[in-house]
């Protein structure tokens, strides 16, 4: 080889600590160095052109640059040397400003640490050999998981630039948890009223493919090719059929059945809608209370159906979509409670969440929009609100903020006193995290409008006082006092946590998530929509506590992802990675077992078996080259002979 | 059976209707409570305020002098006393701390104490329900008791390993097996104002008050304590709370182990009854009409 | 390039590129001076880190390696980092036993953000590399030649298997042979104290068909080459562990392989046979008396007691019944529960560092890289694909140095870990007795004080540890530094 | 009749401290170990010597298992890093190429290895110098068995207890001391250097216990037909696949073999360091697979049967077809050495039985 050594001085970052000059020399001796020379600033405009015209003019095959970190400018020198001809995996770097200059003033020690790690760097490139990426097709649909806002707003965008769409639903109607919304901050305005149409839309878009009551079940490829298993579970009507008429309904005879919709704080039938703008408007039959289906007998909804669509013996069916991308959107969940002994631990029929209030409040909810105690039935004359249940709370392990609680907390209490304009409403806080474009000044409405008691302190503990009210008793840390106040109903601002069966889907997806089942970024600042599975992007609250404007901002983020890699016909792999030796490979397995992207499959070849690497699927952690015990699968760019290379420079 | 137990100063004192009714009930249990020999007081409230070395050490020569006995399990009534002994040992377990008290004790002390509990849990782990149920001869089936026991008896919970601190249920399943309605009472491990008595009076009498107040809301019939000084603040200086919060209660307060010595048949002597001072005649005559309401009805049957 | 003199030592580190050796760079952003002696490795991911690296660079010359990698569960590659911790935690346990102080070797995770956290390792780890001072080397030390006592009591009944019903599993064998390809067992060697193995394809060839303390060979060592033909086996409990493990790894289907069991007895160490009979010409008779062998050779009479003579690994087999079988013939004898330390182990156990390295190199000089131990091992499947002779990878030089022979034995002993049933069929074979078992004795242990007890070779459906993780490891303690 | 010296039975230390002061004097030693080991180590003062045949044979001497044939050293023009310089280095001395090696107490059997190594590297179109050096600086005293045993075949193979092929001197043992006969001019100068009683007038007693050891041996099979059975069973598949069935391709066989002296050649090292860039010459064992392995990956010898044929072929009919003779001297040591105990005259006895075609 002839290789090519470039010294730099970063100015004075490199140069004030380390002979620069004297390092290029020592590089000159390293075997199939030919050229070796310190720069001013390497990475510069002239420092690059140097790189280049050295390349030319010594006929250089591989380089070798000493500055800063390569997770600086690898890219940028990998860049250079393609310029000048070669293959840009034939160039090393040494970081002798990161990890030399900046971190020691012994020249003397530094500079021999440069020529040490320069050593290392040509050792390595001795044993490079170019690469080359590899292009494959890609399939330009993209299924989105989950429809909530988020899930909504992605699938519209990508639909409307013109991609078909797979928009897969848990539940029976799309709408997620802001479908359960009585009004929203900071404008209220109707939740129903500015969801209602974007469902419609995904309801009439031709590119929308909706499977609503169904979930992911497998997947399996990769970027630009993946295969998804869809479940679309039982409803027992074959919505095919179904209108949406909700006779079924009317007549079910079992009317105890608990309704999740308004999260259970009224009781619906067997076979229902969830609500009236519910898309698809499609009736599900809750098979743990059907008569029907539990004892066998009864049918009325059967009969009663103008369509006949009703089918008992409904079984879960599969289909399997191509997709190129995936979003995730699968949302979030209120944490349980219910471990708060001292609010009652779900005990107290007046102690209910703000989700349920807000079922209360809604027009469509179960009292009609009436605020009305479960207990009793009577409206409540004074309210506590307590935030942060569950949120900011590391005794109970959950130590972070759910975001939007302070805003929908001072929400709900301006909507309390118009509807109950003579109730007094006290809201225990920790502070106000209102930091949105006129979340601010909402809050202060309502303290200064609507005369909302904001008590900065905790509460210690609810009970009932024997006489239908409940004791509150709790701290105003501001004025240093225990408050006790007598209330008719608290709603607890419950703190969320990432929806049911996050994880398993995050590890069908081959995401990461985190200790609370939200799932990884790719990188907290500057990759928030992408994870570390190419191809598979975030939207809403499954990354992160967000609220509606974030959700819908992150929806279209991930949408215009999912375009933007659709705007190529074909997509390049990184070609980092792993290759089998078929020759020394034994087809023992041990590298399929361990590969956290189930990139590696069982093959056979002559009729052995042997491990095969699908390289668009691989991305390169070289936990398979660590496995193999005959060193039969390579990690291209950190083989074993590369590593080694750099373990006998610095050991013999 | 015998049990090793460690009275506290209170019960020859204050509370020696507690330790009269406590022997009482344990003895028809067959739990035959045996003193520790030279026991010394636990160091109570002030010793720990003042010194965490000399409060341990107080414990921990009575920890020790049961240690030498061969005890593995040491009873005691009193949660004071509990806390106290339970956190002599924990610290003890610091081969520092254990040096510096073994130094103050002039003796080394043994490198492992017995584990020291409460005579309520002492008696669950001795019977089951059952148990105590077939030795009830009255029925407290007429009576809310609503169960109370401080603040201290189930804190720190890493210390005092008494189930959930907050919301503590082994009172309730004795009383249950008695016979009596217990109530879910809220308040039940709410500060009575313990030992502040004295240099907090109005602050002690508005925290009891609470709790008295919340308990003749809920109609209950009496509160059941367990600890000397709850009671002491409950009933003793019941008229004080209730002028605080300008009501009137007339809340007998009685120990656990009275009122289960009143489901057991045993008479109010026996249990140290005259030592209350919002008496428990109510509380008798209640069970007695039930009782003859109860025959009323069974002969009317009969009739 | 050699350290500079006096003032530094020459530590290695091990760095995944997405979190620690960003680490390092914020440390650096943030000028924060560390020691210089570190030459920092870049990696993808910590789980790319093969131990044997860090054993190639304590062998030859690096006075300490560190590894550094994400944080659990914030692995780049969601779980390289999980297994890298099982493995290296393995490295750990097992470097003293070839006389590495295991403190010259540390794996911790920092993350890109930890620059403060990096530099505390980076200096600290230094100064305890400093405090240990420059690595011995093993072809230095003093070669110090000490025999492990393998005349232990036995912690169970030993035999010669002489009322076995041998009759009985010839039948049953006779019986499936006609399914089989072959049936692989024992026969009579080339005198009457030595069997070799035996592949059975008619019913003549079953009737030479022996049973005895003298089927020392480990069966299952022959059934992968049959791969994709139905065969049957004959095990002992030992060879039985073996073929589980072989299933374990796909090497062979379960559908594939008859197992015909007989409790096994024990078996003798051939090799002290040899030495109690001395130079002899021939064997004019043997037979059994139940408690030993009795054999006459050049007219002189032996008795061989089991009690005396059994391998070492017989004397206290937990499992002398096949764990997994389909023909069982015969009654499974008493065994004792769990196995004392291994004497190979012990008698490394009761060394020092120093004689430890001494030992090993008196020992390895004397190896002559004939790997009858490697073929010798069931469960070495890289057979004809050995690291030991390949260039691509290149981990071993052909030297015939005590470096290279320890080190391809160090490979041995990690690629067997948790793969390693205890057979000592490695050490049986070896020509000229090097205890080399001790050290995949060290791994089992490790292994199993590690990861809840497994021991291999029971389970066919278990994952090999080190082919698995737990996110919360319940015996590794994580940070040291 | 040649020089004849007798050395009492407490005499070896003073004799080998003698032999030591000009000669590298190898002797058998034992290795503790589990399994017990007899090795040849350079004899130093109070080293006890074991006279056993050892396990490992005396090949070492002169064909060592790995040896450096030359290094290579490369260095740089510091004013052009374009021109590098090349030289060779100074290959590592040690004790082998220092100093004239002694092999004490060596068995006839090995001693006749010696002969079978030197028809190859030094009686051909070209002699090996590296071998020659050694070769031709290297003297045996063997010690000559006294009875058989039982995987030793010497007498099969044109040896026996006593066979003084490749021997310079000859030693036998007889009541309370040994018998030293002198059986080249080599082996006359080193007894007659010796301080050594002269041992004529007993040396009948030495030559009676000679006979008494061929005596004890047991009956030989006639190989006089094996070179040509042996080539004749060459095709015969299914005879190498029986006999290799068991085998484990180890190098057991041939690495202990006194006759093998295959070898492999490998580079190791940078030509830039300090110890520069090696050529090796090590022992390879055509058992393994590698052996025959081509860098296309093709491989002549995927089997082992195959490579059983090769080994078995080359001892008994290839090499005494090229060269005359037996590469096998009998020592049995690939029998008793092997894991799985197979046996290397089965294989030749059942070829001799096998009916030609």
């Amino acid at each position: 080889m002839r290789i090519g050594v470039f010294i730099c001085h970063c100015g004075s970052n490199i140069a004030a600590t380390v002979d620069c000059a004297k390092a290029a020399e020592i590089a000159k001796s390293f075997p199939d160095v030919v050229y070796a020379a310190d720069t001013m600033y390497t990475c510069a405009e002239p420092g690059q052109a140097a790189i280049e015209a050295a390349i030319h003019e010594h006929k250089l095959d591989g380089v070798v640059v000493a500055s800063c970190s390569p997770r600086m400018h690898e890219a940028t020198f990998r860049r250079t040397v393609e310029r000048a001809g070669l293959n840009r995996y034939m160039f090393e770097m040494a970081n002798i400003r990161e990890h030399v200059s900046w971190i020691g003033k012994d020249k003397e020690a530094n500079t021999n640490k440069t020529a040490e790690l320069v050593k290392m760097a040509v050792a390595k490139l001795r044993n490079n050999s170019p690469l080359t990426a590899k292009t494959f097709d890609v399939t330009k649909k993209v299924l989105v998981i989950g429809g909530g806002v988020a899930g909504i707003q992605a699938a519209l965008d990508c639909a409307e630039g013109g991609v078909p769409v797979i928009l897969v639903e848990r539940e029976s109607t799309i709408g997620g948890k802001m479908a359960k919304l009585d009004k929203t901050f900071p404008t209220v305005d109707c939740s129903a009223c500015i969801l209602g149409p974007k469902m419609v839309d995904v309801a009439q878009h031709p590119n929308i493919t909706l499977y609503a009551y169904s979930e992911v079940e497998e997947v399996s490829g990769y970027v630009g090719n993946f295969s998804v298993k869809i479940r679309r579970r039982a409803s027992y009507v074959d919505w095919e059929k179904c209108t949406g008429c909700g006779a079924c309904s009317e007549k079910c005879p079992s009317k105890k059945t608990p309704d999740a919709f308004n999260e259970f704080t009224g009781l619906t039938t067997a076979i229902n809608i969830p609500f009236p703008q519910a898309i698809p408007k499609k009736a599900v039959i809750n098979a743990a209370h059907c008569r029907q289906l539990t004892k066998g007998k009864c049918g009325v909804c059967a009969k009663t159906c103008p369509t006949g669509a009703i089918d008992y013996a409904m079984q879960d069916a599969f289909v399997t979509e191509e997709v190129g991308c995936i979003v995730a959107a699968t949302g979030y969940e209120l944490m349980d409670w219910t471990v708060y002994q001292e609010y009652g631990g779900g005990v107290w029929p007046d102690v209910i969440t703000s989700l349920q209030y807000e079922r209360l409040l809604s027009a469509s909810g179960p009292t009609g929009g009436h605020i009305v105690r479960p207990s009793d039935g009577r409206e409540p004359q004074t309210i506590v609100f307590i935030q942060c249940v569950g949120s900011r709370d590391k005794s109970i392990g959950r130590p972070y903020c759910s975001g939007f609680c302070c805003m929908y907390t001072a929400k709900q209490t301006i909507l309390t006193k118009d509807h109950l304009p003579w109730s007094r409403s006290y809201v225990f806080y920790m502070d106000i995290r209102a930091p949105g474009k006129m979340y601010d000044e909402f809050t202060r409405r309502a303290v200064e409008e609507y005369g909302v008691e904001y008590i900065r302190g905790r509460v210690s503990a609810i009970y009932p006082d024997g006489q239908g009210r409940y004791v509150v008793m709790g701290a105003d840390t501001l004025l240093g006092e225990q408050v006790e106040i007598k209330a008719d109903m608290v709603v607890l601002a419950v703190g969320i946590e990432a929806a049911r069966g996050a994880p398993g889907l995050a590890e069908k997806l081959r995401i990461s998530y985190d200790a609370y089942g939200f799932y990884m970024e790719s990188h907290v600042k500057l990759k928030p929509v992408e994870t570390n599975t190419a191809g598979v992007f975030l939207a809403g609250v499954c990354q992160g506590a967000k609220d509606i404007p974030a959700s819908v901002a992150q929806g279209s983020a991930a949408a215009a992802k999912v375009l933007a890699l659709f705007a190529r016909d074909k997509l390049e792999n990184d070609p980092q990675t792993a290759q089998v030796d078929i020759r020394r490979c034994v087809g023992c397995g041990k590298c399929i077992r361990c590969c956290p992207f189930g990139a590696i499959k069982d093959s056979e070849i002559r009729g052995e078996n042997k491990a095969q690497v699908i390289e668009t699927v691989c991305q390169g952690c070289g936990l398979c080259t660590a496995t193999c015990p005959q060193g039969a699968i390579q990690l291209a760019h950190a083989t074993d002979n590369q590593i080694l290379a750099e373990v006998n420079a610095l050991c013999r | 059976m015998n049990y090793a137990y460690y009275p506290g100063c209170s019960a020859k004192g204050s509370s020696a209707d507690y330790e009269k009714s406590t022997q009482a009930v344990c003895g028809m249990l067959d739990m035959n409570l045996v003193d520790i020999r030279d026991w010394n007081c636990c160091g109570s409230t002030p010793a720990h305020a003042v010194n965490t070395e000399l409060s341990a050490a107080l414990c921990a020569r009575n920890l020790d002098i049961a240690a030498q006995q061969g005890v593995q399990k040491l009873l005691t009534s009193c949660p004071s006393c509990l806390s106290n002994l339970r956190h002599a040992a924990k610290r003890m377990e610091d081969p520092a701390f254990h040096a510096r008290v073994d130094e103050l004790l002039d003796n080394p002390t043994a490198l492992k104490f017995p584990a020291v509990t409460s005579v309520m849990q002492g008696m669950a782990a001795h019977c089951d329900a059952d148990e105590i149920g077939r030795h009830v001869r009255r029925n407290l089936g007429a009576l809310s008791l609503a169960p109370y026991y401080g603040c201290l008896m189930s804190r720190p919970a890493e210390i005092m390993d008494f189930g959930d601190p907050e919301n503590p249920t082994l009172m309730e399943s004795l009383l249950g097996a008695c016979g009596a309605k217990v109530l879910e009472f809220p308040l039940k491990t709410s500060c009575c104002g313990a030992s502040y008595g004295i240099p907090e009076r109005e602050m002690t009498a508005r925290l009891s008050a609470r709790i008295l107040q919340l308990a003749t809301d809920m109609e209950a019939d009496a509160i059941i304590v367990a600890c000397p000084l709850c009671q002491m603040n409950l009933d003793l200086r019941q008229k004080q709370a209730a002028n605080s919060a300008d009501a009137r209660f007339n809340m007998p307060v009685l120990y656990f182990t009275q009122i289960m010595g009143l489901a057991f048949g045993l008479s109010g002597d026996d249990l140290g009854l005259d030592k209350l001072r919002v008496g428990a005649d109510g509380l008798l005559l209640k069970i007695e009409q039930a009782a003859s309401a109860q025959r009323g009805s069974a002969e009317g049957g009969k009739a | 390039m050699p350290v500079m003199q006096g003032k530094e030592l020459r530590i290695v580190g091990f760095l995944c590129n997405w979190c620690s050796y960003g680490g390092a760079d914020t440390a650096g952003v943030a000028r924060a001076e560390q020691p210089t002696d570190l030459r920092i490795i870049r990696v993808p991911c910590s789980g790319r880190v093969d131990p044997l690296f860090i054993v190639k660079a304590l062998l030859n010359g690096a006075d300490g390696v560190l590894v550094s990698g994400c944080h659990p569960r914030d692995c780049h590659y969601s779980a390289g980092n999980f297994y890298a911790r099982r493995r290296l935690e393995v490295l750990k346990r097992f470097l003293p036993v070839i006389g590495i102080d295991d403190a010259r070797f540390e794996y911790t995770w920092v993350s890109a953000a930890e620059g403060q956290r990096w530099q505390q390792v980076v200096t600290s780890f230094t100064e305890r590399v400093h405090a240990l001072g420059a690595a011995p080397r093993i072809e230095d030390a003093k070669p110090f030649l000490k025999v492990a006592d393998m005349a232990l009591k036995p912690l169970r009944t030993l035999g010669t298997g002489k009322n076995a019903p041998l009759e009985k599993l010839k039948e049953a064998i006779k019986a499936k042979l006609p399914e089989l390809e072959c049936v692989i067992g024992w026969q009579k060697g080339y005198d009457d104290i030595h069997t070799t193995p035996l592949f059975m394809k008619s019913a003549e060839e079953v009737d030479k068909l022996v049973w005895g303390p003298l089927n020392v060979v480990n069966t299952a060592n022959y059934l992968s080459q049959f791969k994709g033909k139905k065969v049957g086996i004959v095990v002992k409990g030992c060879d039985s562990r073996s073929v589980v493990e072989l299933l374990q790894e796909n090497l062979i289907s379960r559908e594939a392989v008859t197992i015909f069991a007989m409790p096994c007895e024990g078996t003798l160490d051939v090799a002290r046979v040899n030495e109690k009979l001395g130079r002899y010409t021939i064997v004019n008779a043997a037979d059994s008396d139940g408690a030993g062998l009795l054999v006459t050779v050049d007219g002189k009479k032996h008795s061989l007691a089991m009690e005396e003579l059994a391998q070492g690994k017989c004397r206290c087999c937990t499992h002398p019944s096949a764990v997994l079988t389909d023909v069982l013939v015969g009654d499974a004898p008493q065994a004792p529960a769990a196995a004392p330390t291994p004497p190979e182990l012990a008698l490394l156990d009761s060394m020092g560092l120093e004689e430890r390295r001494g030992f090993w190199r008196g020992q390895m000089e004397r190896c002559l890289r004939c790997y009858a131990c490697r073929n010798a091992c069931p469960m070495c499947v890289c057979r004809d694909h050995c690291v030991s002779d390949a260039r691509d990878p290149h981990w071993m030089t052909q030297e015939a140095d005590v470096v290279q022979k320890l080190f391809f034995q160090t490979i041995h002993a990690l690629h067997l870990a948790g793969r390693c049933t205890g057979c000592g069929e490695c050490q049986r074979a070896c020509p000229v007795g090097i205890p080399i078992l001790a050290l995949r004795q060290q791994t089992a242990r490790a292994v199993e004080e590690l990861f809840g007890g497994y021991k291999p070779g029971f389970d066919p459906a278990a994952v090999p540890p080190l082919l698995g993780y737990e996110v919360e490891e319940q015996n590794i303690r994580e940070t040291r530094i | 009749m040649r020089v004849i010296r007798f050395i009492q039975s407490d005499g070896f230390p003073d004799f080998l401290a003698r032999l030591s002061r000009n000669n590298r004097v190898l002797a058998p030693v034992v290795k503790p170990a589990g399994k017990r080991s007899v090795v040849f180590e350079q004899w130093r003062e109070g080293m006890p010597v074991i006279l056993e045949k050892t396990t490992v044979p005396p090949k070492e001497a002169v064909l060592p298992q790995c040896e450096t044939l030359f290094v290579c050293k490369k260095s740089k023009n510091p004013d052009n890093p374009e021109d590098v310089g090349m030289t060779l280095g100074t290959v590592p001395e040690d004790a082998s190429t220092t100093l004239p090696t002694l092999i004490f107490a060596c068995r006839s059997c090995d001693a006749r290895g010696f002969a079978v190594l030197d028809r190859p590297f030094l009686k051909g179109p070209f002699a090996d110098p590296y071998y020659k050096a050694r070769r031709a600086r290297l003297a045996v005293i063997t010690l000559t068995c006294s009875t058989g045993c039982n995987t030793c075949f010497c007498h099969w193979v044109g040896g026996g207890p006593s066979s003084p092929e490749g021997s310079d001197v000859l030693m036998t043992e007889i009541e309370d001391g040994f018998v030293l006969q002198a059986m080249t001019p080599a082996g006359e100068a080193l007894l007659e250097s010796s301080n050594l009683a002269d041992g004529k007038d007993i040396f009948p007693k030495a030559e009676a216990a000679r006979k008494a050891a061929w005596a004890s041996l047991l009956p030989a099979p006639d190989l006089k037909n094996a070179q040509q059975k042996v080539a004749a069973v060459f095709k015969n598949e299914q005879f190498w696949r029986e006999h290799a069935a068991a085998c484990l391709s180890c190098g057991a066989c041939t690495y202990f073999c006194p006759a093998c002296y295959c070898f492999n050649i490998t580079d190791e090292g940078d030509a830039f360091e300090a110890d520069g860039a090696r050529r090796l010459r090590s022992w390879d064992n055509c058992m393994s697979s590698l052996f025959t392995r081509e860098a296309s990956g093709h491989n002549s010898r995927a089997q082992k049967a195959q490579r059983l044929r090769n080994r078995v072929s080359h001892k008994f009919s290839t090499y005494p077809e090229n060269w005359g003779k037996f590469s096998c001297n009998g020592c049995g040591r690939c029998i008793s050495n092997c894991p799985v105990h197979l046996d290397i005259r089965d294989v030749v006895v059942n070829a001799l039985a096998v009916e030609d075609e």
